[in-house]
């Protein structure tokens, strides 16, 4: 990626990008969702990828972290390449099972939906990869996990299940249990479209708080506005391609191409 | 060499029911306890469902029956019998006064409880199957005696000495008489019931059961049950 | 002549010392409760390789166990039992015999449990089954999305899933399993059904044994019953009370 | 219909049909079925009383089940109490041990009133079915009854609300509305007792009650065959287990509801 | 009520006010919802019910069916007034079940969230109570329900069972039902509220179409420009009582209490 500007939280040490993707593609059936699409997200950078319903958004995410075999293509997460090999139908797979799993708490998901672990508590869920996954002894999970529910604001739910809360704080739980893992990387799959309009708002500033403190994040998002202010990059999918990237402001006042026009008197 | 020993897990008195401390006792305990010991055989005693009995025998689970059970023709073809260890002859108990004989035409239209699997379930079918409103089949004797009880049958056929019991017990109840014999289904005779092929076994038993009769044990332990000599002619 | 009632009225005969019967009513019940016990526990592996064979096997496992499950739950138990019984037995002797071993003396109650197993197994991978459908597949993303091994997925989020929806199912089928017992009483074994008949027939007092049967499976299932909502509302915390 | 023609045609189903046939054949040509002609009338009778058992004691304990399901779901403490006492304690014991109590225990007893033995009643008293038919009855009452609690209460209030804004009467809402809507909600768990119910009727077999079950047994102990009796009856049961099946999906489908 | 305009449907005969509301008083354990509301909808009007969340706008709609019974007051049908006796428990309950019952069958109401019966079809639905409440013959009722669908314009779901019908098509479907009674008042709870915006419209144009047929309704609603197209009387209610009452135009445009003007101000 070439944004000009480079987020505050970069250290020089990491030269390598955060995250790489080159060539992917992603075939369902009979279906090319995505047909090479290749991006790079340096340390530190915000991007937003737009595009229609049904554009590969959500695909481009979950491949990102192999929750979706990509097709074709290479993923490198800090300069280090998943390891992949044919799986005889046609696509990939993962050859290193035990690399990958390493590679998946590097980076953070969090979904639409929540996805929170419906058996555990709000603390329960969030400290549950450092402890099970990244063996952290469970008294430090516990502490960091304590200041990760401060810092979103829900402190007083720590011993709560998820069915108990609204929306907005099932959404702010999840992105503190992305937090506790520590990642290079964020993965937001449009994380407020499930939230009523009231609820919205509070998972935004929680994100935009993140975009603040220099963190890498990649968001799927239907909000153009905020895309606008918290993004560094804005990436434009349409047609199983990268259409148009660019700045923000160049992308929305300056957009090139026609169909990125007409995109966003759409949606604005 | 252990011999599994397969009884009626159904209380058969007096010849095999257990008691509350969970032993069985009965004469064909006594008498299976005396002949083992003159066979030096270690028996051991395994209720089994009257119904399932002889698949217990054929599918292995008992090597032996020892449960009043009559050499049939039918029996043959399954499994083999050692000699016959006693015989006596099938009656007909009713309520008290009812006035049956125990033939065709005293039976004609009454209701006649038996236990099923037994020489006198094809009696009753072969003989009275005509004469008989209705035949009801029961899983054991002590159900079709309770049942003559509660007057819900008109008479019951059985083993002599099994009713004889009963109506000692019952005054309800009394036996009317013989049944007119018809070796071909009631039998030659009681005898310990052995998988087919099992001629070695059979020979032992044979030849302890001759002994017993011979010595006076099979004299003795009847005699605890019994006035008379059930081994029959 | 009314002994029913003078059977009824006999208290003494439900003394735990013989000549009392309650020791063998007793016994009888404990033969019960192993049976149940052990046939679950056998139904409930059978049930998680069912389900999991279900739902992840191959076409052709999830046909046989499709036939495996739909056969059972078709048959009535008690002929199940008898089939089972003479039939699983003789098969596995002659097995034995085919691999020249001792023919294996396989007591009553191992065959009961046996059988009872094969039943509950039918009727768990069900249960089971659909309690791994009912947890939302989201879950299972977020938890592989955090690195978690397969193993690990299983151990920390599915199995706890999908408790809540297996526990009031199983907790059925435990009653079932609990009842079930009772039929074993046609191939002989000492349970106590079985000898609350043998105990019957002996005294005549039957109206008084199965009257004390029946306090002592009801018992049974009482007991079981708190057990079970200790169970479900540990398994169903997280989730909202539904009404 | 189509994609599940073509799903018998795989060819790993194909080797399963033909391993089926095979061991039917192996069945029919290596074990002893002579006997079958003999039986066939009586086997057909047999399953008659079997079926006959079935839907009376379904009907019945169904009606049953109908009062006990709305006195636990919205009746006063008095009838709602004495409603689940009942379901608890025919579902905490054992079906067998009902049966018996009621015939051995309970049905002797009617014998020692010389009233009752003299009266027009007492050749139904005396005979076995009375007794397997209410045990088979209650059973079903305490189980169904337990489903239509649940499928009472979960008819949504909403439209009952709105049976009654339309001036039904307590009992035309009741006729029209909720009896047949917790009715249409339980159907499917119905299906499933009923068959539940179908393999519960041999247990009357044990008081003397000649259903399929018993001929079957009078089989076995005439010709001392173990396992070809019970194979033919477990295909009986499994044939009509699947005519039930299918009856209750046909019921179902007559009103149809929207899965998610 | 003094509306100004009365619509075209009534006629001179009918002099007694379709619905009156005379001093209702409602209590829920502790909180008391009304507190002494009284309202007078002349034939043919169309009277708008509008108030804040929790208000008692739906208890209201509620005690006019005897849905909810009443604390205290009279509720009087063309006239006729609902027999009520003390309940013993400080409460009324009505005292003249058939009475109660053929009242009901004058009013019909449409619920917020349907309620059609999920085990008849559309069809059944409609000529259920007329048949089995009325004593309609059946072929007349079908006959009837058939001219009702094609006036909402459901003719083709006929036979259709409710669960397969979109929201707007069930709220249709209801309201046919409602008319099926012919009923000389038509209650609406928030008809709309439970629709996705989509198909608010079509529930809306059918209920402006009976408007201008003169039907007699009582509608809540949180539609303000619809309250103010299709009523000839608004009532706004506030703390348990009626806040302000008028034509739409001076309520809407010159609202003479705070209260409502602040309302006024949050909805629109
Ligand atoms: N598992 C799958 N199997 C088959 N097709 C799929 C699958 N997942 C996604 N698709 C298809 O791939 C295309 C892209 O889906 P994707 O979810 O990536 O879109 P999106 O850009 O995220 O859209 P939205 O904004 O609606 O979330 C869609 O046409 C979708 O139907
Ligand atoms: N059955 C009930 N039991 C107790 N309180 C109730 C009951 N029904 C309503 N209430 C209370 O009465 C008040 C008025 O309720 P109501 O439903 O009439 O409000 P509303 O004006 O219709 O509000 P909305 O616009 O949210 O539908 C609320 O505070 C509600 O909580
Ligand atoms: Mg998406
Ligand atoms: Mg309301």
């Amino acid at each position: 990626m070439s944004s000009p500007h480079s987020a505050a939280g970069t250290s020089a040490r990491q030269s390598a990008p955060a995250v790489q993707v080159a060539d992917l593609h992603k075939t369902f059936g009979e279906l090319e969702v995505l047909k090479g699409v290749s991006l790079t997200a340096k340390t530190g950078d915000v991007v937003a990828i737009i595009g229609g319903s049904g554009s590969g958004k959500s695909t481009m995410l979950r491949c990102i972290n192999m929750l979706e075999l990509p097709t074709r293509g290479a993923i490198s997460i800090k300069g280090e390449t998943i390891d992949m090999q044919p799986d005889g139908r046609g696509g990939l797979r993962p050859s290193n099972t035990r690399q990958l799993q390493r590679i998946r708490t590097r980076l953070a998901m969090v979904f639409q939906s929540f996805n929170l672990w419906q058996h555990m508590t709000v603390l329960g869920n969030i400290i549950e990869a450092p402890v099970h996954v990244m063996g952290v002894p469970r008294d430090e999970a516990i502490a960091r996990a304590e200041k990760l529910l401060e810092r979103v604001g829900l402190s007083d739910k720590r011993d709560v299940y998820p069915a108990f809360l609204s929306g907005g704080q099932q959404q702010r739980a999840a992105i503190a249990r992305a937090l506790a893992v520590e990642p290079e990387v964020m993965l937001f799959d449009e994380p407020t479209s499930a939230l009523d309009p009231e609820l919205v708002g509070e998972v935004l500033a929680v994100i935009a708080d993140l975009a603040r403190e220099g963190r890498t994040m990649l968001l799927v998002t239907h909000e153009m506005k905020f895309a606008r202010e918290v993004a560094n990059h804005v990436v434009f999918l349409a047609g199983g391609v990268i259409e148009e990237e660019g700045p923000p402001d160049i992308i929305y006042s300056a957009p090139k191409s026609e169909r990125l026009q007409k995109f966003l008197a759409t949606v604005q | 060499e252990t011999v599994r020993v397969g009884v009626a897990a159904e209380p058969y008195p007096p010849f095999t029911e257990p008691d509350a401390a969970g032993n069985w006792t009965g004469w064909e305990i006594d008498f299976m306890n005396a002949v083992c010991a003159e066979a030096k055989l270690d028996c051991v005693v395994t209720p089994v469902a009257w119904d399932g009995i002889i698949p217990a025998l054929t599918s292995n689970k008992i090597d032996a029956i020892v449960g009043s059970m009559s050499i049939t023709e039918e029996r043959m073809k399954t499994i083999d019998f050692s000699d016959k260890y006693y015989n006596t002859p099938s009656v007909i108990a009713t309520a008290k006064g009812s006035g049956i004989t125990p033939d065709a035409a005293g039976l004609k239209g009454k209701i006649v409880g038996v236990q099923v699997s037994t020489i006198h379930q094809d009696y009753v079918t072969t003989h009275f199957g005509d004469a008989a409103a209705e035949i009801k089949e029961y899983q054991t004797q002590d159900e079709a005696n309770q049942d003559l009880a509660a007057g819900r049958v008109d008479a019951i056929m059985a083993d002599s000495l099994a009713l004889d019991a009963f109506v000692k017990a019952d005054a309800c109840c009394e036996i009317v008489g013989a049944v007119e014999d018809d070796p071909a289904i009631l039998g030659a005779g009681v005898g310990i019931g052995l998988r087919k092929g099992d001629d070695e076994l059979r020979e032992k038993f044979n030849t302890a059961i001759a002994a017993i009769r011979e010595n006076g044990a099979y004299a003795e332990f009847s005699k605890k049950y019994f006035d008379f000599d059930i081994y029959g002619k | 002549m009314l002994d029913w009632i003078t059977g009824f009225a006999a208290w003494e005969l439900l003394a735990l010392e013989p000549p009392g019967w309650g020791g063998v009513l007793l016994r009888g019940l404990a033969v019960s409760l192993q049976v149940a016990v052990g046939g679950y526990i056998l139904g409930f592996l059978i049930g998680i390789c069912g389900a999991t064979g279900k739902l992840y096997g191959g076409p052709i496992l999830r046909d046989v166990l499709d036939v495996y499950t739909t056969l059972v739950r078709a048959v009535p138990e008690l002929v199940l039992i008898l089939l089972l019984y003479y039939a699983g037995t003789d098969a596995l002797n002659r097995f034995m015999a085919l691999i020249g071993a001792e023919p294996m003396n396989i007591s009553g109650l191992a065959a009961g449990i046996f059988v009872i197993g094969v039943v509950q197994g039918a009727y768990q991978t069900e249960v089971l089954r659909g309690a791994f459908m009912a947890v939302p597949f989201g879950q299972i993303e977020a938890a592989r999305a955090y690195g978690m091994s397969s193993l690990q997925v299983l151990r920390r989020i599915t199995l706890p899933g999908m408790l809540p929806h297996a526990v009031p199912g199983l907790a059925n089928l435990w009653l079932i399993a609990t009842k079930d017992t009772a039929l074993l009483a046609v191939v002989g074994v000492a349970e106590l059904t079985l000898v609350t008949r043998q105990a019957g027939g002996t005294t005549k007092s039957y109206f008084l044994f199965f009257f004390a049967a029946g306090v002592l499976y009801l018992t049974v299932t009482l007991v079981s019953n708190v057990a079970i909502r200790r169970i479900e509302r540990h398994a169903r915390r997280g989730m909202p009370a539904v009404r | 219909m189509g994609p599940e023609l073509r799903s018998w045609k795989e060819p790993h189903r194909l080797v399963l049909i033909a391993i089926g046939i095979g061991i039917i054949v192996f069945a029919a040509v290596n074990m002893r079925w002579d006997w079958l002609p003999r039986y066939s009338g009586r086997l057909v009778e047999g399953v008659g009383t079997t079926l006959w058992l079935l839907f009376l004691t379904s009907a019945l304990g169904f009606l049953l089940a109908v009062p006990l399901g709305l006195a636990q779901a919205a009746g006063p403490f008095w009838l709602s109490g004495p409603a689940r006492a009942f379901c608890t304690v025919i579902r905490g014991t054992p079906l067998l041990l009902q049966l018996w109590m009621l015939y051995y225990g309970l049905g002797s007893l009617f014998a020692y009133w010389p009233e009752i033995r003299e009266s027009w009643a007492w050749p139904y008293l005396r005979s076995a079915w009375p007794y397997g038919v209410l045990a088979l009855t209650l059973s079903f009452a305490g189980y169904e009854g337990e489903v239509m609690r649940g499928a009472f209460a979960g008819v949504p209030k909403g439209e009952l609300e709105a049976a009654r804004a339309y001036g039904m009467s307590p009992l035309t809402a009741f006729r029209r509305i909720w009896l047949p809507r917790a009715i249409h909600r339980a159907l499917p768990t119905l299906a499933g007792e009923t068959v539940l119910q179908l393999k519960a009727t041999p247990l009357v077999a044990t008081i003397t009650v000649v259903d399929v079950y018993a001929i079957i047994s009078r089989v076995r102990q005439d010709t001392y065959l173990t396992y070809e009796p019970l194979l033919l009856l477990a295909l009986i049961y499994m044939m009509l287990t699947g005519v039930l099946v299918l009856a209750f999906r046909w019921l179902e489908a007559k009103v149809p509801v929207k899965s998610s």
